[in-house]
């Protein structure tokens, strides 16, 4: 066994996280409130530093780490990308909206960044601990960063929802956790596979199912989904940001990781259950959404929707599958972050406000935000020509190559449901009467939102073909 | 020329009617009038070199249908036939323009009026010099537009607007036939244009097809479809109710189109496709029993009715059914030449009507009118002149008579022929053309007694000021009388006499040529008498007992006395009579009920229909199971879902662990019985 | 039946199990009492490990055990620590009262 | 072949542009400005939708009549298995023409009748025009796709925005069953993807689809295009939508998107899946029978003029079906022809409805009555329409129905028998709306003062009359332009279906 | 019997049947405190279980961590949290019937599960850390723990920085306007800066 210290160079970006995290805890002791917007500063630099560190120390080769605790491949490091990049994105969308609640803390950076470091660990975990450790480590920091706004009592409220659900969940993946091992006699992926390719016995199977069901908490899928909507509209709004797009995308990479990897003998299983999963979330989602009108727990339902699609791909289990998730992740990931752009830059003189009907008539008062969130809402909606669109279409594609013609036509079907609320979005901000105006915000909102919408329509044009090339490539590792 | 013929009034249309505001109604009149009467004069000149020199033309002006295996062009055919029909409508349509001149001489839309007039003309012209049925149903469907133009001229009057629609639908009935036929034709025969279509005739005579859920034969399929068409358009049984109510157009537009050119397009059809008709008994059996019950019916609403117009409107259909009664027992030549002379006295009739209408400044109500003949001698007499013709003066067995006299007693006789042939319906037909013979002189003099003679029953002031029409209307009448009263002796020898085969040349079957084609294996045998028969003068009616060619003589002389009693000897009578009667009168004078029927059944049905199917299938089906319903079942879902979230924790937990069991145990379960 | 195997273990661990679970849903009383119930499945969890790492001679279930207890601890903090944040701004911890956010 | 490369993408793309440059100068305008650029904004959305008509023009002068195949072909690889490949045949070329034929006069209908957010209007047209001729040009399915739902957002827009009291709900009934319709095609898509593993059209219409796939495929294109076209009992969301829609909005909808539907027939269930296509063409049959009457008879009842005029499209669209389906060379040729006529003279309805809506602000039908009396020249022009709506023999709408009707015949003398029966229907319930508009006397007395059409409107019909009556006087026009791909289409077919389906159609 | 055999069955019934008992009664107890009693005993019993299964390190762990740490701090935040306990007196929920179902069938199942436990076939090759014999547990512990398991370690570790952080900024709490003690300045404070001589006039008041 190589030495910690060399195994240590294997995770650049980790330690780099965790070093970060560690010296701006300290400065952060030291200067207190004064250093608030240094350390968001830095936390967004280390994070994207991280990020480049990450893409540069990119080996062809899939390399082990720590004994094979961690595992370093193309869908470790896709995710870890996409991981990082939307974690410095969400710390700049997020800096306003704190100032305006009045709970900055510098605390709040630091948190994101152990969250992160713990979704790292969880996307190149190879071995059940390493997995169990680096979910808690996000897990925590997340039930922390939930309850962040203290002196709200929804805050807190979604904090402890969270929190407890979150627990049982652990508790119920630790449980499969348990049985995996006891069946299979290791926690190590590779040795699990080895264990599963012999013999799929009925307890390593059951396991599976322990653990999915605890992971598609972590994914909001139905019906482990129950504390999306209260935490997301609870939780301050850059947290729920934060919620809606990297721990998505680090539990779903997670999943797509145990079940093409160890447990992938037991497609049989499983995938009765993804497909279960994937049934019911699109169903709960796209029918839950309807009836909201606070944009928050739209969003909730919403991710909820998306996951299930994503499951659709997951369910489908190939490499087409699993690149068609990947693919349809990465542009999850930048629409929510996208909209939750615009849905911060909703503040009008009196505070910030949530409801939808707030949003009416922006196209006439903030044409270029207007513009913006609708393009994303089309795009999350799966219509062409936004990139959204290609998201779905890899899904069908890999579904019914996966002979899950009916979950297509399901989720297809259902995407209608869903194009009918991301569309009243669309009614309030063009169709109805102006509302009051937003106060201008920063900058920095419309311009993210933009971005976003950027990618989704003329940047579609060469962001997708680089999706697909790395997803494509992510995808490969696994098989 | 020919081009000119039909294509002048098209021009003179465009032009009144794109620039006519700018032309002043003046020059708009002048115009249109001008291109008509140069196709008139056109026309007769045609008529001299097709129909006696024999230099029959097809003129190809330009492809129109180009599609595969259907071919279409825009051709122009002129044979005897045509020939004979550019002169009738033509010559008509000049008089009514002139006509015009002065019965619209107080309208605000002269300009309108004369465009409409000339393009009903060229659509009329199109139709008849057709060389197949799709350009035919082009003019078939341009006289439909132009007539509904015309009867909804006075835009204003509901009535008027009513009645356009009702005209323009009943005669979308025929075409409905018309189209089924043509494209029955294209189905059979690959082909459209005429000359391929009859020369194929006889090799697919035969031929059995299925239509609908029946089998058919082609030929009598075809036959029966465009005879349908016919029905529409020369307003025949069933079809007939919109012709009364077109009167509402004005008086000019009724002698043009109701009597003397669009009305008889059926006519033409029939023996334009007389080498199918020929080969279909039974569509020909058809066409003379429809002929007969139009004939008959005609003439007993025409009874009855008070409007001057519209007496002469049923004639006008009954006349048509004469035609048809011809047209199915084979006579084509004679229908043909029915067609021919009743264009002038039906246009004069229609025309002094007009004048009468004018001259008491646009009353219509006989009951109204009475004893005029002296303020307006000369319209007086012009209806004398047509009402003789129509009823078919002149004595049998010479050549004296009035225009109706040739004709009609041809095919009174020629009906008493075919029944002697053993043609079906033969006897029956003679009998229905003499019953019908009989009522039409009543209803004729009833109009001349109760219209000029007898006491004025109107409104003094009016009849103060009745007076003649002016020189512009009286000069057609007077052009009309002489056609009324000498076309048939003129023309006799040529339509029906022993000149006609080198007269028609082909253009329409007549019996002799016909012979050929009855002998075909399931058409009906035509003894040889007939053949022969019908070779000769009808004119003459040598071939048929004395009595028979007496009859109508007769029947007329007794419908003259009983009107003359009636409303002569015993004024008043009639009105009287037509009060107490309670159950015949009003039967009569309503038309037989039609239009109440088709009123419950058809219009009422259809809006029923319509409602049903707007507000039952479309909202309460379609969209209420659709995309209400669907809409409504998402709400409720989406309800009940939000509802699921009851934002209590141990509820979320709840969820979570059926969802846990709930998958534990099925794949338990499904890994039991899967055999794992 | 007095031949105790790995079973009777893994008995024991479901049934604690499967009584923490039963208390999360079930209580209508105080969250503490859920988070107590939390600590009950993560106790059966160290049972299964500890019982597996036995019968499996491997030391590998025991660490895990270890791990998933120093977790455990960390997670009772922080849940307590918001759990006492939640009593700050509601003034009781009564389940039945968390429920300003639903639908 | 020296024309201008890469044309179609031009012509394709050049509305975009137009719409970007609006929406850059909009977007960085401020106070003062943005009225100018609201002001200006129909001119450049007329200039570049003149030179986009203009270049198609172009194109028709370059295109090979007698050439069946795909014409000005462009191709590149984009990524996946999808590329950027443009081509038309005589079938699309002639629905482009149609796109930038209509859209020209859209502007001109709505100029200055247009006052809220205009910049914002012409963009949304010259987004939806682009989208429309991308779906006649493209030849890769999934391209194909994306123009043809894509379209739906600008529309969406359109109803919304700028439409009547309801149109909200129009504007969602209108995206969501149409989107409905067209999910279900792109699980068909997927399928064929995976199945013949490419995207390229043309390599896909000479794939061989098995027989058993070819149904589920067919239903699913089936789907979409007859919602697109509408078919009954689909058809709902269109008298809605029209209704809503401000007059250039339906004037599109009626004119181009409802052509995609059969397009889509032509393009894709036709020659990929003959097989299925003959066995359920009397499903279609039946369903364009019962369109034709029973929309004829809801029209007739309608109390709204555009409500009646789209009713009657969706009647007009049951021939096109029915021509499509009878595949024979008449009646898709037919069907074509009264695809263009129907755009041509269904636009000129709803313009013509948009004329009096923009003086009067109703589209009641009681509202009116005497029309003839203040606006003789809209009188005129109304009557043309009116007859070309009900396929009077002379105009262009005459040769469509009866070239459906003589290809339907081929198939079954009911099919013909219904559609003939639906074409006396067409002429109530339009002539009953003629007369109730424009004859009577004039009972509301604010028509009093109502003013005739004034040049510019004059200026938008003249096209479409000329149109009318130069197609239906010379058919050929078209027929020639079509011909050759649609005889190629229908050999294709022939030689395509399995011989056991033909048996047990007898 | 012999006695070898019977005293671990005895031992095993006896802590399983405490420890289920005490979880039992860690649910159902109406008094929180005496939940976290309960608890506690419960830790107690399965630290009898971990001991039977020769896990001795691990059961003084949880004594020491569990009893000493944890479960003390609930009982610290219970009895903190001023609760009104007659609130809470609402018993069970009506869910019981169901939720018993539930939780029955769950044990059965997994009862069930761990019955047909046997021993993966690869088991003895993928051991992570195989018990040697004669090495106790405390060892083998301390054999891994620091070397296989360092990772997890610091892993671990940084799991506990975060509830540290987490539970510092949630309830650390700066109240404004509170006056707070400083003993920097409290030291430096002198006589000059707290008293200040007045001169003040008769009759003039400050």
């Amino acid at each position: 066994m190589t030495s910690f210290v060399s195994n240590l160079s294997l995770i650049g970006p980790e330690v780099a996280l965790t070093l970060a995290a560690l010296a701006l805890l300290v400065g952060g002791a030291v200067r207190g409130e004064k250093a608030n917007n240094l350390i968001n500063t830095i936390s967004i630099v280390v994070l994207l530093f991280a990020a480049v560190l990450g893409l540069r120390s990119a080996g062809a080769d899939p390399t082990q780490a720590f004994g094979g605790a961690l595992i370093l491949d193309r869908l470790a490091l896709f995710a870890k990308t996409a991981i990082l990049l939307s974690a410095a994105l969400v710390l700049v969308i997020g800096a306003g909206f704190l100032k305006i609640e009045k709970i900055v803390k510098y605390e709040y950076a630091i948190l994101i960044l152990l969250a992160t470091l713990g979704m790292m660990v969880m996307v190149s975990a190879n071995d059940l601990l390493s997995l169990y450790i680096g979910l808690e480590l996000q897990s925590l920091s997340l039930y922390v960063l939930a309850a962040f706004n203290r002196s709200s009592l929804r805050a807190s409220e979604a904090g402890l929802k969270y929190f407890v659900l979150g627990a049982l969940s652990s508790g119920l993946l630790l449980y499969g956790m348990s049985l995996v091992y006891g069946f299979a006699g290791t926690t190590r992926f590779e040795g699990i596979a080895e264990a599963a390719h012999m013999d799929a016995s009925v307890g390593l199977v059951i396991g599976v199912v322990f653990v999915l069901s605890g992971l598609a908490f972590k994914i909001s899928a139905v019906p482990f989904h129950m504390w999306t909507p209260d935490v997301y509209q609870g939780a301050p709004t850059p947290v729920t940001a934060f919620f809606a797009s990297a721990p998505k995308f680090a539990a779903i990479a997670l999943i797509a990781r145990l079940l093409m990897g160890p447990f992938s003998d037991m497609m049989d299983q499983w995938q009765q259950v993804v497909v279960a999963l994937s049934v019911l979330s699109m169903t709960v989602g796209y029918f839950g959404a309807i009836m909201q009108r606070n944009i928050k727990r739209l969003m909730a339902y919403s991710s909820i929707a998306n996951m299930g699609y994503a499951m659709i791909a997951l369910a489908a289990g190939s490499q087409r599958g699993l690149e068609a998730l990947l693919l349809y992740m990465g542009l999850y990931l930048i629409t929510t972050l996208g909209m939750f752009a615009c849905i911060l830059a909703m503040r009008q003189s009196e505070g910030m406000v949530e409801n939808i009907d707030d949003l009416a008539g922006l196209s006439q008062n903030q044409r270029g935000l207007a513009i913006s969130f609708s393009v994303l809402l089309f795009s999350i909606a799966g219509l062409p020509p936004m990139a959204g669109f290609f998201g779905k279409l890899y899904i069908f594609l890999a579904a019914v190559e996966g002979g899950l013609l009916w979950l297509a036509i399901y989720g297809a079907v259902l995407s209608v449901v869903g194009a009918f609320y991301y569309l009243r979005i669309v009614k309030i901000m063009w169709f109805d009467e102006p509302a009051p105006a937003f106060v201008p915000s920063s900058l920095v909102l419309p311009l993210t939102a933009g971005a976003a919408a950027f990618m989704m329509v003329p940047g579609a044009v060469w962001l997708l073909p680089a999706l697909e090339r790395w997803s494509q490539a992510a995808a490969a590792s696994l098989f | 020329m020919y081009l000119l013929i039909v294509f002048g009034p098209l021009l003179g249309a465009l032009i009144a009617g794109l620039f006519g505001r700018i032309l002043g109604d003046k020059s708009a009149q002048l115009v249109t009038t001008g291109f008509l009467i140069l196709s008139a004069v056109l026309s007769l000149f045609a008529f001299n070199q097709v129909a006696y020199n024999g230099h029959e033309q097809l003129i190809h002006v330009m492809n129109w249908f180009a599609v595969g295996d259907f071919q279409a062009a825009w051709a122009l055919r002129v044979d005897t036939l045509t020939a004979v029909m550019l002169v009738v409508v033509t010559f008509v349509s000049s008089l009514v323009h002139v006509y015009s001149w002065g019965y619209m001489a107080d309208d605000p839309h002269k300009a309108r009026f004369f465009a409409y007039l000339s393009f009903f003309t060229f659509a009329m012209l199109m139709l008849v010099t057709a060389n197949n049925f799709l350009q035919m149903f082009f003019g078939w469907e341009g006289v439909g537009l132009a007539s509904y133009l015309l009867i909804g001229f006075w835009y204003k009057k509901p009535e008027a607007n009513a009645a356009a629609i009702k005209a323009f639908v009943t005669n979308r009935v025929g075409d409905f036939g018309f189209a089924l036929g043509i494209l029955t034709i294209f189905a059979v025969f690959g082909a459209l244009d005429f000359d391929t279509v009859f020369g194929a005739a006889h090799d697919n005579a035969a031929l059995v097809i299925p239509f609908l859920w029946m089998q058919f034969n082609a030929i009598e399929l075809i036959a029966f479809l465009l005879f349908i068409g016919a029905m529409g358009k020369s307003a025949q049984f069933f079809l007939h109710v919109w012709l009364p109510d077109a009167m509402e157009g004005p008086t000019p537009v009724s002698a043009l189109i109701h009597a003397a050119t669009m009305v008889t397009a059926g006519v033409f059809l029939v023996a334009r496709c007389a080498p199918l008709f020929e080969m279909a008994p039974h569509a020909s059996l058809f066409v003379t029993v429809i002929g007969a019950m139009t004939a008959f019916f005609a003439a007993t609403v025409g009874l009855v009715q008070n409007d001057i117009k519209r007496v002469i409107a049923y004639s006008t259909c009954s006349q048509l059914g004469y035609m048809f009664m011809a047209g199915g027992l084979g006579m084509y030549d004679a229908a043909i030449f029915h067609l021919f002379t009743h264009a002038f006295f039906k246009a004069l009739l229609f025309l002094g009507a007009g004048s009468v209408i004018i001259g008491l400044h646009h009353e219509q109500d006989m009951r109204k009118m009475g004893g005029i003949a002296k303020k307006m001698p000369l319209t007086w007499i012009f209806m004398i002149i047509g009402t003789i013709a129509l009823t078919g003066v002149g004595i049998p067995g010479t050549s004296f008579g009035f225009a109706g006299f040739f004709s009609k007693d041809a095919i009174i006789e020629g009906a008493w022929e075919a029944g002697v042939a053993g043609t079906a319906f033969g006897y029956q037909a003679f009998w229905v053309g003499i019953v019908a013979a009989l009522m039409t002189s009543f209803y004729s003099w009833r109009v001349i007694f109760m219209t000029f003679h007898g006491t004025y029953r109107g409104d003094q002031h009016t009849f103060d000021h009745a007076h003649e029409s002016p020189r512009s209307m009286l000069v057609p009448l007077a052009l009309l009388s002489a056609g009324a009263i000498f076309a048939g002796v003129l023309f006799a020898g040529d339509f029906i006499g022993d000149k006609q085969a080198g007269f028609w040349r082909g253009a329409t079957v007549i019996e002799a040529v016909a012979d050929t084609s009855h002998e075909a294996p399931d058409a009906h045998a035509v003894p040889e008498q007939h053949a022969a028969a019908s070779a000769e003068d009808h004119g003459g009616g040598h071939h048929v007992p004395t009595w028979v060619a007496w009859s109508p003589f007769v029947v007329t002389l007794i419908g003259f006395a009983i009107a003359w009693f009636m409303y002569i000897t015993r004024e008043g009578l009639g009105a009287r009579m037509a009060a107490r009667s309670r159950y015949v009168h009003p039967f009569l004078y309503n038309k037989w009920y039609f239009d109440e029927l088709y009123d419950i059944v058809l219009v009422r049905g259809a809006r029923k229909l319509g409602d049903l199917f707007w507000k039952g299938g479309d909202q309460r089906i379609i969209d209420g199971f659709g995309p209400n319903g669907f809409a409504a079942a998402t709400l409720a879902g989406a309800k009940r879902i939000a509802k699921l979230q009851t934002g209590f924790l141990y509820h979320y937990a709840f969820v979570m662990l059926i969802g846990l069991v709930g998958f534990i145990t099925w794949i338990l379960v499904s890994g039991v019985s899967g055999g794992h | 039946m007095m031949d105790i195997g790995l079973g009777h273990y893994l008995a024991v661990a479901a049934i604690m199990f499967s009584i923490g679970v039963f208390g999360i849903f079930v209580n209508r009383k105080n969250v503490i009492v859920i988070l107590m119930s939390v600590e009950l499945i993560l106790l059966s969890v160290n049972i299964n490990f500890v019982t597996f790492s036995t019968y499996l001679n491997d030391l590998g279930g025991q660490v895990f055990a270890l791990f998933v207890l120093t977790v455990a601890a960390a997670e009772a903090a922080v849940g307590l620590a918001i759990l006492v944040v939640y009593f700050r701004n509601r003034g009781n911890i009564a389940v039945a009262d968390i429920n300003l956010m639903k639908g | 072949m020296n024309t201008l490369p890469h044309i179609l993408s031009l012509i394709t793309f050049l509305p975009l542009l137009g719409a970007v440059v609006l929406v850059v100068f909009r977007m960085s305008a401020r106070g003062e400005d943005a009225d100018v650029i609201d002001r200006n904004a129909p001119s450049v959305a007329l200039a570049t939708s003149l030179i986009t008509f203009g270049m198609s023009l172009w194109a028709l002068m370059d295109f090979n009549m007698a050439d069946p195949g795909f014409q000005f072909v462009e191709k590149a690889n984009w990524f996946g298995d999808m590329s950027y490949h443009l081509g038309v045949d005589g079938i699309s070329l002639s629905l482009i023409v149609l796109t930038t034929f209509l859209m020209p006069l859209c502007f001109i209908a709505s100029w200055g009748v247009v006052k809220k957010r205009v910049t914002e209007y012409m963009v949304a047209f010259l987004v939806l025009e682009t989208l429309m001729i991308g779906v006649f040009s493209s030849l890769d399915i999934v391209l194909f796709y994306i123009f043809f739902e894509a379209g739906l957002i600008p529309m969406f827009l359109i109803i919304g925005v700028w439409g009547g009291a309801e149109r909200v709900y129009a504007a969602f009934k209108f995206f969501l069953y149409t989107l409905l319709g067209s999910v279900l095609m792109l699980i068909a898509v997927v399928a064929m993807i995976l199945t013949a593993g490419t995207t390229d059209m043309v390599a896909l219409l000479d794939y061989d689809f098995p027989l058993g796939m070819q149904t589920w495929l067919w239903l699913g294109f089936f789907a979409s295009f007859a919602v697109k076209m509408p078919m009954w009992p689909v058809h709902t969301w269109l008298p809605d939508a029209h209704v809503q829609a401000p007059t250039a909005g339906s004037v599109i909808l009626a004119g181009v998107l409802l052509k995609m539907g059969g397009y889509g027939f032509i393009r894709f269930s036709l020659p990929m899946f003959p097989d299925a296509s003959q066995t359920f063409a009397p499903l279609v049959f039946t369903l364009s029978v019962i369109a034709i009457i029973y929309t004829s008879l809801v029209a007739f009842r309608q109390t709204d003029m555009k409500k009646l005029i789209a009713y009657s499209s969706v009647a007009h669209m049951g021939f096109v079906t029915i021509g499509i389906f009878s595949m024979n060379v008449i009646g898709v040729q037919g069907a074509m022809f009264q695809m263009i006529s129907h755009g041509i003279v269904s636009g000129a309805l709803f313009l013509i409805v948009g004329v009096i809506y923009d003086r009067m602000h109703t589209r009641e039908i009681a509202a009116y009555g005497g029309l003839a009396q203040r606006m003789p020249v809209y009188a005129t022009i109304f009557m043309l329409f009116t007859m070309a709506n009900v396929g009077l023999p002379g105009t262009s709408g005459f040769i469509g129905e009866f070239l459906t009707m003589v290809g339907g015949y081929q198939v079954s003398s009911w099919i013909a028998f219904g559609a003939a029966f639906g074409v006396i229907l067409s002429a109530v319930y339009a002539l009953t709306l003629y007369k109730k508009v424009i004859y009577g006397t004039i009972t509301n007395a604010k028509l009093e003062d109502i003013s005739d059409m004034v040049r510019r409107e004059v200026i938008t019909f003249s096209p479409l009359v000329i149109a009318t009556i130069v197609l239906g006087v010379w058919p050929s026009l078209l027929t020639d332009m079509t011909g050759p791909a649609v005889e190629a289409l229908v050999e294709h077919i022939a030689a395509a279906v399995e011989p056991s389906i033909l048996e047990g159609m007898q | 019997m012999e006695l070898a055999v019977l005293l671990p069955a005895i031992a095993f019934y006896v802590f399983a049947g405490a420890a289920i008992a005490f979880a039992f009664g860690v649910v159902a107890a109406r008094n929180p405190v005496r939940s976290v009693l309960f608890l506690i005993m419960t830790f107690f019993s399965a630290a009898g279980l971990f001991v039977l299964l020769g896990a001795e390190f691990l059961a003084m762990i949880l004594v020491m961590v569990y009893v000493g740490a944890v479960a003390v701090l609930f009982l610290f935040v219970v009895m903190m949290l001023d609760i009104d306990f007659v609130e809470m007196k609402q018993g069970f929920a009506d869910y019981l019937p169901l939720g018993g179902l539930l939780a029955f069938v769950l044990t059965v199942e997994l009862i069930v599960l761990g019955a047909s436990w046997s021993i993966s076939g690869k088991a003895e090759e993928l051991r992570q850390a195989p018990i040697t014999e004669g090495q106790d547990n405390l060892q083998a512990f301390s054999a891994v723990l620091y070397t296989d398991y360092a990772f997890f370690l610091e892993a671990a570790g940084l799991v506990l920085l975060v509830a540290m952080i987490g539970a510092i900024v949630l309830t650390n709490f700066h109240k404004k306007g509170v006056k707070r003690q400083n003993i920097p300045a409290q030291v430096a404070r002198r006589a000059e800066d707290g008293v200040e001589l007045v001169d003040v006039k008769p009759g003039q008041g400050i």
